[in-house]
């Protein structure tokens, strides 16, 4: 720790840097833990104006709940990958649903949605916007687009199943049914999300959206969407 | 009195536990491995005993010092803090540094062993054997005069009445196969063996031959050595694969050319 | 800034919120504690069952019978419930023993007290991945009480066996299923504890506690935490992909033309490997999600009862970091002879080797820092000692399991047993107490009692080398694992050195009598503790009360001034100064 | 004679003739039937039964001095076919249920019987002799009720009784010696297994007209007509041809 320390073996010299001097500090640091109870409230009551610092940890914690799905994404390309190598004699490719493309559409259109939300929550909360009503539309453009892309998705599953293409009727189809499956539940998740901000802004029963929430939640669903193009290629690549 | 019991306690243990290792007896039991009986085997061992002797060592060395250490300096109160000459740094080094080149030199070895057994090709004139391991028993599927395996179904396979390979009537490769609960090879000969799995993952373990390959259900995958020695060994299932497990086995067994002609022919009759 | 915090802090008072679903990280950790006991005391009775099957094979078990009529009938341990009990003992005690024990009990107590913070990051997460992983545990304990019983394919669970239904045999059908959910769902549990570690970490610190601040035991929680979120991410849609396997028919990991018991299975073309890569790549870095905190709480208590910091602390996390980074690289050496292509051994071989390095690097740094140390002798720093030295003794094995070609004569025999059972669960056990016997004053007030807990290490220590050592030998006679009997010839002369082992296991188990009965008398009857008993610098050692309150710090935030580690220096307080102290730290005489 | 020992004799009298009218009365309604008896052959010579090596377990050797063969055909010298299970496929309406219960022994590493017939839903219990561990594994069709079960029967472990739903020729195996297989051949009816010599007896048939059939596990099955008069014994004689 200290480099006096090192070198010398006989007698402890200990000559510690200076401490770094702080003022004793009571809880009114704005950027203090909180322990999770972060129920900031601005003290002139007006709601709008809250923001919170850097380093908050919901935004934080979608990075590295983000890392975390990537990592879960990455073994199931791998285990794609692997299957494809163990047996190439039932690998039989299988046509994409053509409406995939156009539900790839409505994934990248409520991103933008979202992006489009966020500038006019963010003016709402500067006080420069004085309704909530404009913000509150894109954020439903983004949730429609997003309901849309789930039903598009199950349109896909029905096409398959039209086909006879079940879960377990050969790799490819499971590797199919898998993908979309388990990115649809994310989705699910991110809308869930999207919903939760929609509640929280509207301002009823005293609720408040604070913005490392509007950051996290768009975080995650730019996430989905990016995602989703990933695995769309890689589907139209390998199945 | 607790740091110097301790401190007697870690130094006992340790050159105990290095007592059953140079006398490879303990409890009337012989803990080293048997004799090798392999032509490549003499690799995998030398590789063993340099480790052993390196990390017995390592072993004792560390375990001497803590208990040294914790003699001198454990309950010692308000004595004057003293750190260990050249502190951390010659430490990390030395670390480093022996570690390292234990490891490059073991890795290095090490490759020369592992090439040895997976490297090298079979020679074209090895005897191919074929080794069939399924819940909980090992079959051997010798080719006959003609040399050709007949081909396996795995839906026919009726170990009842001794098809372990499910070998099908009208397959006229499989005529004069033989199938075999024993593994009977000859001494001095190489023999390419080719693994089928039957049904979960098994694996194929000969002590005294230095070999342990898993089976892959699925994979075919083939191994080749050559016994040097006439007897009888065991071969066990080292592979979780059910209940019987602990029962999965065979015997491999090595005879002189003679005595191995004579056996393939009390077979085929 | 016109903004100002005001909280809306309190303790909630009644019974449910307060100690059964709490918000509060102190009894989230003390609940996963709990958890981890109750695993830990199941997994080891179920050690002793098996133990006492191997040496004395037809005896019957009294009262065994009744857990399993077809099982142990009569008490007689039967071949496959001697594989379930086994199965069931190795995933108890890696997934709910030492995952949970070091790394979420202590972790979720102490972390947010050592880097100042009020709570976790995400206290409805942390509440959620307590009660999740309590869900896992009794989907999985459920398996002895349905059908055939639990599962008999491992902890590991190798496809094909795990992935086939009920043909392979007992409990392979509901109770493999059981397992997998379990498993599933310990998965999100630890995946949404380690978001929560991380975030805590990462922005919850208090003024002036910079990361190169932190004590080592937190930056061990850190990196452990960070191996977890990767490792448990890759398990999670593997056993997605077993129980789809198992249940929806899909062939992920079953190839073609498997015939079992005679039925001929409709799967078709999958890679029993695809399985044993995902599993390993999980599997390698959770013996380090064992170590690691162990590591950490090893060395935070060592260095607090040696009066002097370690030749540098620093260097061990660096080392902990280059292991957490290294685990991941590793996998495949469980799979040398697992069918893969030979040349792969030889990769993973080397960083494997290399592991060995950072490894060494810290038990020197323990050894050097020990040279010349005021060691204060108690349960606790006992325990730290205990730990080097099984640390290594488990460590030097792992030299020959890292070699491909030693591996031949070695994979899957008692060798491998003996090597994981020292380093990665005794190693860890030993971690656990040392924090136990260390943090229990904080935890609840009071010492526990030193003599019981002397005696409890005394024969912890030799009993565990009585077990585990001999095990080793076994290996390299070839002694196979995970056989409920042993009827080969070659097998039988050894049957006196397992009689040995179990005659230790049972010894063991007993003196285990000693720590709870010392747990629960203290925890009423022990002496009641002074606010930082052991002269410690850290932040836990600064809270008003113990156990803490509420919100750690009654309603203040600690200022940090200094490195964790300020002892062996001149100050008011005697030979050390808190993190918390704006006091310089003078020379000692 | 005191009133006690009157007591007594009257109580003892009464539960001699009690328990006499009562067997009487089984033997008077047995009186009505018959039973089919025959013989069952083999023509042409018997397949070479290979010899088991039993040598993953040191204990079945030792058991077995002289190997045991396999016995999925065991002839006896005037050709009489071993193990082939007699029933009465057709005709019966009313069959009476057996309740006897049969024991299935596991002894020197072999089933004995090698096949045991049973009635449906009679009991039947599995034993072990041996000193180690063996399992049980019917494997039946699970398209016919009978529920397949998996368990072992280490040494001193006591007897599994169970008993079959539904007529089935299930299989038997050991999984933890591969050579162990037996059956459980499950009827409705009266049944029988023939001897060392091939002869066989169907007790207890009601007088009428039957398709008696016979099953041979390698041959597959056989059926004759007989006529059972009251009282009285039919004949019927199978041959099976080798293959």
């Amino acid at each position: 720790m200290t480099a006096s320390r090192e070198g010398t073996s006989e007698v402890m010299a200990t000559t510690l840097p200076p401490p770094v001097q702080h003022e004793e500090e009571k809880r009114e640091r704005p950027y203090d833990g909180g322990g999770g109870f972060r129920n900031l409230v601005p003290a002139n009551g007006d709601r709008r104006v809250v923001a919170d610092p850097k380093g908050e940890p919901t935004r934080t914690g979608i990075w590295v709940a983000l890392a975390a799905i990537a990592m879960t994404f990455a073994a199931l390309s791998s285990a794609l990958f692997v299957r494809e190598g163990s047996s190439s004699s039932d690998w039989h490719h299988i046509v994409l649903p053509r409406i995939l493309f156009f539900n790839t559409a409505a994934l990248v259109a409520s991103s933008i949605a979202l992006e489009m939300a966020r500038h006019r929550v963010a003016a709402f909360m500067r006080g420069q916007a004085p309704k909530r009503s404009a913000a509150m539309l894109w954020l439903n453009g983004t949730m429609l687009l997003g309901l849309v892309f789930v039903a598009g998705q199950y349109m896909a599953w029905l096409q398959l199943r039209a086909q006879g293409l079940y879960l377990p009727t050969n790799p490819n189809s499971s590797f199919f049914y898998l993908f979309t499956g388990v990115h649809v539940i994310h989705v699910l998740g991110g809308l869930g999300g999207l919903t939760r901000v929609m509640v929280l802004f509207s301002g009823r029963f005293g609720w408040r959206l604070r913005r490392s929430t509007l950051d996290a939640t768009s975080y995650y669903w730019h996430f989905m969407g990016a995602l989703w193009i990933y695995l769309l290629f890689l589907l139209w690549l390998k199945l | 009195m607790s740091s110097k019991i301790f401190a007697v306690l870690v130094i006992v243990i340790a050159l105990a536990s290095a007592v059953p290792i140079i006398h490879h007896s303990f409890l009337g039991a012989t803990v080293a491995p048997p004799q090798d009986i392999s032509t490549h085997g003499y690799e995998i061992d030398k590789q063993m005993d340099e480790t052993m002797l390196e990390a017995g060592l390592s072993f004792l060395a560390a375990q001497l010092v803590l208990g040294f250490f914790v003699w001198q300096f454990g309950g010692r109160k308000d004595g004057v803090l003293k750190n260990f000459p050249g502190g951390a740094k010659y430490l990390v080094l030395a670390a480093v540094l022996l570690v390292g080149a234990e490891v490059i030199a073991l890795g290095a070895m090490g490759t020369k062993a592992w090439a040895k057994v997976y490297f090298d090709k079979p020679s074209a004139d090895a005897m191919p054997v074929q080794v069939q391991a399924g819940q909980f028993a090992f079959y051997f599927h010798y080719p006959g005069p003609d040399g050709k395996f007949g081909t396996i179904h795995p839906e026919k396979i009726d170990e009842g009445s001794g098809n372990y390979f499910g070998l099908a009537d009208d397959d006229p490769a499989a005529k004069d196969d033989i199938q075999s609960g024993e593994f009977v090879i000859p001494v001095n000969r190489e023999i390419h063996l080719m693994m089928h799995g039957k049904d979960v993952g098994h694996s194929f373990y000969v002590r005294e031959l230095r070999i342990q390959q898993d089976f892959v259900p699925g994979i075919d995958l083939s191994m080749h050595f050559t016994a040097t020695k006439i007897g009888r060994y065991e071969i066990v299932c080292t592979q979780l694969c059910g209940l019987g497990h602990y029962n999965m086995k065979a015997y491999l067994n090595v005879m002189s050319q003679e005595d191995f002609d004579k056996w393939l022919k009390s077979q085929a009759g | 800034m016109p903004e100002q915090a005001v909280h809306v802090h309190q303790a909630p008072t009644g019974f449910i919120r307060k100690y059964v679903f709490s918000l509060d990280h102190k009894i989230i950790g003390l609940q996963y504690y709990a958890l981890a006991f109750v695993a830990v005391f199941t997994g080891m009775v179920l050690s002793w069952l098996m133990r006492i099957h191997l040496v004395w094979p037809n005896a019957p078990i009294p009262g065994l019978g009744l857990l399993s009529k077809t099982g142990a009938p009569g008490g007689i341990v039967t071949p496959e419930y001697y594989l379930q009990l086994m199965t069931m003992h190795g995933t108890l005690m890696v997934f709910f023993v030492l995952t949970n024990a070091p790394f979420a009990a202590f972790g979720n107590y102490f972390l947010p007290i050592q880097i100042g913070a009020e709570d976790m990051a995400f206290p409805r997460f942390n509440m959620m991945s307590f009660w999740t992983t309590f869900i896992a545990f009794c989907v999985l304990v459920s398996a002895f009480f349905v059908g055939d019983g639990p599962p008999l394919s491992g902890w590991t669970a190798y496809a094909p066996l795990s992935a086939v239904g009920g043909d392979p045999g007992p409990g392979q059908a509901v109770g493999q299923t059981l397992w997998g959910l379990s498993i599933f769902i310990f998965c999100i549990a630890s995946l949404l504890g380690s978001l929560n570690f991380i975030a805590t970490t990462l922005d919850l610190r208090t003024k002036g506690m910079t990361l190169s601040r932190m004590p080592i035991v937190s930056w061990a929680w850190f990196i452990t935490s960070c191996i977890a979120l990767l490792a448990f991410a890759v398990l999670l849609p593997a056993c997605l992909l077993l129980i789809l396997d198992r249940v929806a028919g899909t062939s992920f990991f079953v190839p073609s033309g498997l015939n079992i018991s005679d039925h001929m299975q409709p799967h078709q073309g999958g890679s029993p490997l695809l399985w044993q890569h995902l599993f390993w790549f999980f599997g390698h870095p959770e013996v380090y999600i064992a170590i690691l905190p162990a590591i950490g709480i090893v060395s935070h208590i060592l260095i607090c009862n040696m009066r002097k910091d370690m030749l540098s602390h620093k260097v061990l996390v660096y080392c902990m970091m280059a292991i957490g980074f290294l685990s991941y690289m590793v996998w495949g050496h469980h799979m040398f002879l697992s069918g893969m292509n030979p040349f792969s051994a030889l990769v993973f071989s080397f960083p494997t080797l290399v592991i060995t390095i950072p490894a060494t690097i810290m038990t020197l740094i323990w050894l050097g820092s020990l040279y010349g140390s005021n060691l204060r002798i108690n349960s606790a720093s006992l325990f730290c000692l205990g730990f080097i030295s099984m640390f290594v003794s488990g460590g030097v094995s792992g030299f020959f399991l890292a070699q491909p070609s030693i591996d031949i004569y070695l994979h899957a025999t008692y060798f491998v047993v003996g090597h994981f059972h020292m380093v990665m669960g005794v190693a860890a056990i030993m971690g656990v107490f040392a924090g136990t016997y260390f943090w229990f004053p904080k935890m609840t007030g009071r010492m526990m009692n030193e003599t019981l807990g002397k005696w409890h290490f005394f024969l912890t220590f030799i009993g565990t080398y009585a077990i585990f050592m001999p095990f080793h030998y076994l290996g390299l006679a070839g002694n196979v694992r995970r056989y409920s009997a042993f009827t080969d010839d070659y097998l039988v002369p050894l049957v006196p050195v397992h009689k040995f082992i179990t005659f230790a296991a049972l010894f063991t188990g007993a003196a285990q009598l000693i720590f709870i009965f010392n747990l629960f008398y203290s925890r009423f009857k022990g002496a009641p503790a002074p606010a930082n008993p052991w002269e410690c610098t850290s932040l836990e050692w600064s809270t008003p009360s113990s156990p803490p309150p509420f919100d750690n710090f009654g309603g203040k935030h600690p200022v940090v001034y200094h490195d964790p580690y300020q002892y062996g220096v001149k100050s008011s307080t005697g030979d050390y100064l808190m993190q918390t102290s704006p006091e310089q730290a003078g020379q000692t005489p | 004679m005191n009133r006690q020992q009157v007591f007594v004799s009257v109580l003892a009298i009464t539960v001699l003739v009690c328990c006499g009218s009562l067997l009487l009365n089984k033997t008077v309604s047995a009186a009505g039937e018959g039973k089919i008896t025959g013989t069952v052959k083999l023509d042409g010579e018997a397949p070479h039964m290979k010899p088991i090596d039993m040598s993953k377990d040191p204990y079945c050797v030792k058991a077995n001095p002289t190997p045991q063969k396999f016995q999925n055909v065991v002839a006896g010298s005037g050709g009489g076919l071993e193990n082939v299970v007699l029933y009465i496929s057709d005709g019966l309406s009313n069959p009476t249920e057996s309740t006897a219960v049969q024991v299935f022994d596991q002894k020197n590493c072999m089933y004995s019987p090698h096949v045991l017939a049973m009635d449906i839903g009679q009991t039947f219990k599995v034993q072990t002799s041996d000193q180690t561990a063996h399992n049980i594994h019917p494997n039946p069709n699970p398209m016919t009720g009978n529920i397949p079960w998996n368990q072992s029967q280490p040494p001193g472990a006591p007897p599994v009784e169970k008993s079959w739903k539904a007529t089935e020729f299930i299989e038997v195996k050991c999984n933890i010696h591969p050579w162990m297989h037996g059956w459980f051949a499950v009827v409705k009816g009266p049944y029988a297994v023939t001897d060392e010599n091939g002869n066989f007896t169907i007790q207890n048939v009601p007088p009428g007209s039957y398709t008696v059939s016979a099953w041979q596990e390698v041959y597959g099955t056989q059926t004759a007509k007989v006529t059972v008069a009251a009282g009285g014994s039919a004949k019927a004689d199978f041959t099976f041809k080798a293959k």
